[in-house]
């Protein structure tokens, strides 16, 4: 099996010109703190950042060029190992965005199904940002204590859909089972749960003074900046702008649900970080107001066996952990996209890093770039 | 704004603007060479104010290329889609990266997968792609790549 | 009753019976070098799978329980594997230092032994500055750490290397400071001095809130010192990959591991000498009869539980805290510590010529 | 061998001294020439020790004037290598030839 | 001979040995750490006097301040670790001259020379004699020079800011 | 400690009963591959999805520390174990070449998911990816999933156990085949 | 006042630090907390939930008979050509050809568990098991032939 | 057991690293490649000089932390005798660091205590 390969051909970019003094140093593509393989050349001056250069594609597997050739049933799965701590989210906007050009009605059942699975996402994403975000500023011990309750989340979603990570539930039309049995009665446990275990995250993190020095006034991005650069999600709440799809363009039944959109001013790590921490607080609020009322009803629109896009452009937006995923099929008229293009909210958050980071420590950037939550798959597509 | 005023407003700006109901969004055609002017005006006119462009991107019809802007106003939450088409051959407009700095990355890629050549651009370097991939655009409908891509 | 002087001195006694004077110091030398690398092997392995133990109670997982009985044999297997694991020197690396560097590590690690009284009256050497001999060897650890960080031509060393350097000089400072305490209030340097004269109570104890703020002083510097957490700088994972010693592997890397460890245990036998009365068994000013109960558990006893009683206490801060910042680091010493010990040593010095302690 | 006694000390301070002497005419590196300068120096402590030991056992002088000497060596060193930082921060270079021409 | 003379010797080789080889090598890094082993080797000697505080000193002024200050101002100005330039061999050999002409001469000296020990009973210079000696105010005492060196220290200190702080010059 | 056999894992020195009495220990090379089946300390590498499950493998519920594996270095010079959990690109390929190179000795492999054994989704139609990492450096173990659950990465981590203390190497394990 | 300030800031870093301490503490000393599946040891007691998308499996029932019909809709249906089936005519008592598979050739190695062949399948032939523990020495043994030799479908089934 | 345990000491220090090192020599044959040799940082060839210097933030604390350390070194003796010697060494200590203070202010004021 084994032989040399021919294929790869070497990827050494000579980049940061080096001045006297300049540490050029090569953070990532393997890194335990860029979350994968995000490739980070940095221009140190002594531990002062003069200059922070992303390299991608690391892990660029052409998603778009592959859906380009998967019928519109197919290639859902694709997109759930694009972001794959959202994976439901990216599932639903590509299902909307489908639904949209095919004047396809979603059953009720359906959409109160598609809301609670992306609110649940939404937490077990954050858990694990929570843990790693810990784990990047030294703290080991919070990141097992969030996979306790990740973990009970993977169950709730293994034992509806089959799988914990890359489950490709949610199709064009509706989810791809019913909800299981037991499925509301383990969701209320996990509420209980969580409930009984959110204060610990103050007491181990959020409260203790090393995290507040290390987060406070690091990394700040000013409103303007943000919208500029393209951030949205957390990290441009957390610099006050206004920017939730669900409240915005709300999607799904969003518009009939209440929930506050999370907004902080500061700008700095600490308030992306408060960001995310209310905002798992929120989504909670959100299953509560479902979980006991789930309309009866089937859980699948009626559709063809082969779904045919008219042809035109149709552009869907939701609103992911990382922020806002937005879908743009372009069709022929075909069984398959023409053209598909996901605009990823890690692709714009990460082009705003070199400019917050600049004139910091290296602890600094490896704190900052933990708030920006990145999923490299998801930038790279 | 709703759709019709921004209509009126954009064709005083741009007379030669041509407008399409093809999305749910106000879509506009434009020449290439008009794109950095209007974009500027796009950006500072007090009434439109579409200071964020939520997605850049590219399509290859076998024909010709179409860059495809999507701009929205956090202000007025009102979009437009701006699109304009380039020749295939050596495809040619002027970039926004200094009106919008999320255009830098987006151009990047555009320029990376399908050859598109921003003019002005600050560093229009592979973004993506390992090195050596100048020429081949992996996302044109032509690309053809024998050793790592196996058709189905 | 059982104790380790006794021992020491049967066999004494034997050799000197049997050889002449100079064989017996050489069969004894002999003995007390097998004897201290036994212990120092033991001592890694003990610490190593007590961190890993306690990190997996604290993370709410069961940590090693597989190999041996109860994952006992754990830390056994990974130096057997180390030691049969490749130790690779980089090309571009300063050879000669590169593989000095190691060795030294230990020595100092070793040296720091000679004044730890394990026992009643079994010490290796008394030395009649005990104190400011552990403080002069253990500032010899920087020079290692520098030498592998410049050795092995990496920039994750260098940063890393740099960055202890800086850190542990700084905290030596308040470190003596805070032993200095002790010093004055018992007036002696040498280590059993110190112990006698915590015969009737410790002194964190007997020396009010002075004493306690420099035990506290004592342990933050201390941990700084040993490059742990929160302060490891040195090795900061998520930054520095993985510090000095990025490019070291196999035995080189462990015996850096070992020396790391070996000194958590003799800075917190040091604690444990200065603040808590060494192998001093708990007694409380004069009531005969509470003193000669405790006197009957084996003062070894009192010595490796009080010793391990301060290294759990910095293991938990080590799973418990985030990383200070490099500059945050050294702004604690510079700002906080520093001045604190140097008012608390004034105050400590005032105590003790007012006799204000029991 | 003889028991060592005073000759044998003052003869390793001697030669340190002139180790210390060699290694300041031949080198041109400002902080090796530091380094020669605190061989020298030592040998200096050795030789109040030793004659301290030796022929004054009945007083601490010598070890005083160690004590400061040592004091006084570290102050000079923290200058000295203060002052060659600046040079090198200011001329990139800290070597005598170049720093004979400063003017500032 | 006796295990101490042994000890003596050796630690005489290493200070030696290891000062040669300071001055001589040409990797400065090298050197520092070279020079770290002679104030090794003196502390061992000062040990071997039994003169133990001095020892210690020795270590923890020399070896962890001095030599780890030494050692980052290498960091600081050694650019990419290359070595020193190589020596003139005419100067080499004319210090070389200078020196052995001036440690024969040396070496003359002490041998000819004839030292008288007093014959007061010694004092042992444990650390609380040091100490006492240090702080009484009489005039035997050393009570004076200790608190002048905490002066030196003070300016010692201002003068290392003033020096370190100042701006780079715009020369060159 | 051989009543809860299947519990530990016991020293290999087997004890055999010489006819004049005393016993001796089995050979050097059982314990050697003892200690090194049983310190298997990986490297922390992981592109994608998989590298989360990775992750759930180390977290409290799954908890491979139990093996003695939780010792992730950053380093692969102090690793042993490299598990490619996640897709491999192109651009990726070299990079993974070298790590692996600049692993200390003795290394093993882990493929992990569909991707890491034969580019798994995205095997067809793309232009990027390396279609099993086995093209770039030997692997040992492969673990079929997409992403593999937790008790499967567990269950490759025992599996390239059992290899490394039957001491065969890959030529043989080809030859012989043995299961799985 | 300065002092003042200090020794607050002081006292509330302490604080916020014991808090932490105190928690982790809580879990060291309670290990009735701790929720570690030992894997390999809990194999019996392990129940996947009967949803997990272990693997494809073409279902035999007890005389070795299975209802896939060669229809090739999973294959079509398939993202990544996981699947492959050969057909083969064999030849009913009646004379009439009849289609049916010949070989039910499953790439593990590529499946994403993606589940759209399960429900493309108009007969329900196939099914995911739960299985999960797939490491092999040897990545052609995850190519599978899903059909038992001698196997043929059931009747009655079109 | 007196001096002689420093010797000891070392000895065996020296002896258990050597021979530990030694086994690793001897039990395992290496491969060697032509990657190998080369500085890990994180998987990609490393750019630029490693041995650059390095910014002055460092060594400014080393140069207070050598005149303290001076200072630390003259309280050892001074401790020892403190509580007999009594107010004499209380006043003798309190100029000492009294004058001493007044350094550590004045880094304080013009910010070499400061991270730059
Ligand atoms: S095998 Fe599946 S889960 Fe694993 S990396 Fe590949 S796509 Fe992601
Ligand atoms: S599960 Fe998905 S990938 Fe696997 S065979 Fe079925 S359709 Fe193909
Ligand atoms: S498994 Fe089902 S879908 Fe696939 S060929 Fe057989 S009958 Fe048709």
């Amino acid at each position: 099996m084994y032989r040399e390969t021919t294929i790869v051909n070497d990827s050494t970019q000579i980049s940061s010109d080096g001045g006297a003094g300049d540490l050029i140093i090569n953070v990532g593509p393997q890194h335990p703190a860029t979350h994968g393989v995000l490739h980070l050349v940095i221009t140190l001056n002594g531990e002062t950042i003069k200059k922070v250069e992303p390299h991608l594609g690391y892990i660029h597997r052409s998603i778009e060029k592959m859906c380009e050739s998967l019928t519109y049933r197919q290639f859902i799965y694709v997109t759930s190992r694009m972001d794959y701590l959202s994976a439901h989210i990216n599932n639903h906007g590509c299902a909307i965005c489908v639904e949209n050009g095919m004047q396809i009605e979603i059953p009720p059942r359906a959409q109160v199904i598609r809301v609670l699975m992306d609110e649940l996402t939404r937490i077990a994403s954050h858990e694990l940002w929570w843990g790693a975000m810990a784990m990047d500023v030294g703290a080991f011990t919070p990141f097992f204590h969030a996979f306790r309750e990740r973990e009970t989340i993977n169950d709730i979603m293994e034992e509806t859909c089959g799988a914990r990570l890359t489950m490709n539930y949610i199709v064009p039309g509706g989810v791809m089972y019913d909800l299981h049995p037991n499925f509301q009665q383990r969701v209320k446990d996990f509420i209980k749960l969580y409930k009984s275990k959110i204060h610990e995250y103050d007491e181990m993190v959020t409260g203790n003074i090393i995290f507040q020095n290390r987060m406070k006034n690091v990394g700040v991005i000013s409103a303007e900046d943000a919208i500029s650069w393209g951030c949205t999600g957390p990290v441009a709440r957390g610099s006050g702008v206004s920017c939730d799809i669900r409240k915005l363009y709300p999607y799904e039944l969003y518009d009939k649900i209440e929930f506050d959109e999370v907004l902080e001013t500061a700008g700095d790590s600490f308030a992306r970080y408060m960001v995310r921490v209310r905002e798992m607080n929120q989504s909670i609020r959100i299953i509560e107001q479902l979980i006991d009322n789930i309309p009866e009803g089937d859980f699948q629109a009626k559709t063809k066996a082969v779904l045919k896009l008219p042809k035109g452009e149709f552009y869907s937006r939701v609103e992911t952990a990382r922020g806002e995923l937005g879908v743009y099929i372009v069709s022929e008229g075909g069984t398959t996209p023409y053209r598909i293009k996901f605009r990823s909210p890690g692709f714009s958050n990460l082009s705003i890093l070199d400019h917050m980071i600049r004139g910091g420590k290296i602890g600094d950037l490896i704190a900052a770039m933990g708030t920006l939550d990145l999923v490299i798959p998801d930038i790279d597509r | 704004m709703n759709a019709e005023e921004l209509k009126i407003k954009i064709t005083e700006l741009l007379p030669s603007a041509a407008f399409e109901e093809a999305s749910e969004w106000l879509t506009i055609n434009i020449e290439p060479k008009d794109w950095l002017p209007l974009a500027q005006q796009l950006r500072n006119d007090a009434s439109l104010h579409f200071d964020y462009l939520f997605c850049l991107t590219c399509i290859d019809w076998k024909t010709h290329l179409t860059m495809v802007y999507h701009l929205t106003s956090t202000r007025y939450r009102h979009n437009i889609v701006i699109k304009s088409k380039l020749d295939r051959t050596n495809p040619e407009i002027e970039t926004v990266s200094h009106i919008w700095r999320t255009a830098d990355f987006h151009e990047r890629e555009a320029y990376e997968m399908f050859g598109v050549n921003f003019l002005n651009h600050p560093d229009l370097r592979l973004l993506i792609l390992p090195d050596g991939w100048e020429g081949k655009n992996p996302m044109r409908k032509d690309f053809e790549d024998a050793v790592n891509m196996i058709k189905l | 009753m059982w104790s380790f002087s006794n021992i020491a001195n049967n066999i004494h006694e034997w050799l000197s019976a049997n050889f002449n004077p100079t064989w017996t110091m050489i069969i004894e030398m002999v003995i007390a070098g097998v004897a201290v690398i036994s212990l120092f092997a033991l001592l890694g392995l003990v610490l190593v799978i007590m961190e890993r133990k306690v990190s997996a109670w604290m993370q709410i997982r069961l940590g090693p329980n597989r190999v041996g009985p109860k994952g006992m044999f754990q830390s056994l297997a990974d130096t057997l594997k180390l030691l049969v694991k490749e130790g690779l020197t980089p090309d571009g690396a300063d050879k000669l230092l590169f593989n000095l560097a190691p060795f030294i590590a230990m020595i100092v690690a070793m040296l720091l032994m000679a004044p730890i009284a394990f026992a009643k009256n079994f010490q290796m050497w008394d030395l009649n500055i005990g104190v400011l001999y552990v403080s002069a060897v253990s500032s010899l650890m920087v020079i290692s750490i520098l030498m592998a960080g410049w050795a092995s031509n990496n920039k994750y060393s260098l940063l890393g290397a740099m960055r202890s350097g800086a850190q542990i000089v700084s905290y030596e400072l308040s470190a003596g400071l805070s032993a200095l305490c002790i010093v004055v209030l018992s007036g002696s340097l040498s280590v059993g001095d110190i112990i006698q004269s915590q015969s009737n109570g410790w002194w964190i104890f007997k020396g009010h809130i002075p004493v306690i703020i420099a035990f506290v002083t004592f342990i933050i510097a201390v941990t700084a010192e040993t490059n742990r957490a929160p302060f490891d700088m040195a090795e900061a994972e998520s930054e520095l990959t993985a510090g000095f010693h990025t490019e070291y592997s196999g035995m080189k890397f462990a015996l850096f591991f070992l020396a790391e460890y070996v000194n958590v245990f003799i800075v917190c036998a040091i604690g444990a000498t200065l603040f808590l009365g060494g192998w001093m068994p708990l007694h409380i000013g004069n009531w005969e009869g509470f003193n000669n109960a405790m006197d009957y558990i084996p003062s070894s006893l009192w010595f490796f539980g009080k010793t391990f009683f301060l290294i759990f206490l910095i293991m938990w801060f080590r799973w418990t805290f985030p990383r200070l910042r490099i500059d945050q680091l050294l702004n604690l010493e510079w700002k906080y510590l520093l001045p604190i010990s140097m008012v608390n040593l004034l105050l400590v010095t005032l105590m003790a010529i007012l006799g204000w302690h029991f | 061998m003889m028991q060592p006694g005073l000759y044998h000390i003052l003869f390793i301070s001697a030669a340190l001294f002139f180790i210390g002497v060699y290694g300041f005419l031949t080198r041109r590196n400002l902080i090796t020439m530091l380094m020669s300068i605190e061989l020298i120096l030592n040998s200096v402590n050795l030789n109040f020790i030793a004659f301290n030991k030796y022929l004054w056992p009945h007083q601490m002088d010598g070890l005083f004037f160690t004590l400061f000497i040592i004091a006084i060596a570290a102050a000079e060193a923290a200058v000295a290598i203060a002052i060659i930082i600046n040079l090198y921060r200011s001329h990139n270079s800290i070597d005598v030839e170049n720093a004979e021409e400063l003017k500032y | 001979m006796s295990g101490s003379t042994i000890i003596f010797y050796l630690l005489a080789a290493l200070t030696l040995g290891s000062a040669l080889l300071s001055v001589s090598t040409r990797q400065i890094f090298r050197a520092a750490i070279y020079l770290l082993f002679t104030l090794i080797g003196i502390a061992g000697i000062y040990f071997w006097l039994n003169y133990q505080f001095i020892a210690a000193v020795q270590i923890v002024v020399y070896v962890g301040g001095i030599v780890v200050l030494i050692i980052f101002s290498i960091f600081l100005t050694q650019q990419a670790g290359e070595k020193l330039p190589k020596q003139k061999l005419g100067r080499k050999l004319f210090a070389a001259l200078a020196v052995f002409c001036g440690f024969g001469l040396t070496i003359l000296q002490i041998n000819q020379h004839i030292f008288y020990p007093t014959s007061e009973g010694a004092i042992d210079p444990s650390v609380r004699n040091i100490g006492e000696k240090m702080l009484n105010v009489n005039d035997s005492g050393y009570a004076l020079p200790f608190e002048v060196i905490s002066m030196l220290l003070l300016a010692a200190m201002i003068g290392c800011i003033v020096i370190a702080l100042r701006t780079k010059p715009e020369t060159k | 400690m051989n009543e809860n056999q299947n519990k530990t894992v016991d020293f290999p020195g087997k004890i055999e009963e010489i006819p004049g009495g005393g016993i001796v220990l089995s050979k050097l090379d059982d314990i050697i591959n003892w200690a090194r089946s049983n310190s298997l300390w990986p490297l922390t590498f992981a592109t994608s999805c998989c590298g989360i499950e990775m992750m759930a493998t180390a977290s409290a519920k799954y908890d491979f520390s139990r093996f003695g594996f939780e010792v992730a270095r950053a380093t692969p010079r102090q690793a042993d174990v490299i598990i490619i959990a996640g897709t491999i690109v192109n651009k990726m390929g070299p990079v993974l070449k070298r790590l692996y190179d600049q692993m200390a000795d003795p290394k093993y492999v882990i493929a992990m998911g569909a991707c890491a054994i034969s580019g798994g989704p995205f095997f067809y139609n793309t232009y990027s990816v390396v279609k099993g990492a086995d093209h770039i450096i030997p692997v040992d173990v492969y673990v079929a999933g997409c992403p593999p659950r937790p008790e499967a990465l567990l269950h490759a981590l025992i599996t390239l156990q059992e290899k490394i203390k039957s001491g065969m190497t890959r030529e043989q394990i080809k030859t012989k085949n043995p299961n799985p | 006042m300065f002092i003042v300030k200090y020794i607050k800031e002081v006292y509330n870093g302490v604080k916020s630090l014991l808090v932490g301490m105190r928690r982790t503490g809580y879990y060291f000393t309670h290990h009735k907390e701790i929720i570690t599946q030992e894997y390999p040891d809990n194999k019996d007691t392990l129940n996947l939930p009967e949803r997990f998308k272990g693997e494809v499996v073409l279902i035999h029932d007890e005389n070795n008979e299975h209802s896939c019909t060669g229809c090739t809709a999973c294959e079509l249906a398939c993202p990544n050509a996981t699947i492959k089936i050969v057909t083969k005519f064999d030849i009913m008592p009646d004379g009439k050809k009849k289609k049916a598979i010949d070989k039910f050739v499953y790439h593990l190695e590529l499946c994403t568990m993606c589940n759209l062949c399960i429900v493309a399948c108009p007969t329900d032939a196939i099914k995911m098991a739960q299985t999960f523990e797939h490491s092999v020495f040897d990545r052609n043994k995850l190519t599978k032939i899903l059909n038992n030799p001698g196997s043929k479908i059931k009747e009655g089934v079109e | 057991m007196g001096a002689s345990s420093l010797i000891v000491l070392i000895i065996s220090a020296i002896a258990f690293s050597g021979i530990a090192i030694l086994i690793s020599k001897i039990v395992l044959k290496a491969t060697t490649n032509k990657q190998k040799g080369e500085p890990y940082e994180c998987g990609v060839p490393t750019q630029g000089k490693t041995w650059v210097q390095l910014n002055v933030g460092y060594y400014l604390f080393a140069l207070i932390f050598l005149i303290f350390d001076v200072e630390l070194v003259f309280l050892y003796p001074w401790a020892v005798v403190a509580k007999s010697m009594g107010w004499i060494a209380l006043i003798e200590i309190v100029i000492f660091f009294f004058i001493l203070f007044m350094g550590f202010l004045y880094a304080h004021k013009k910010g070499a205590l400061k991270w730059m």
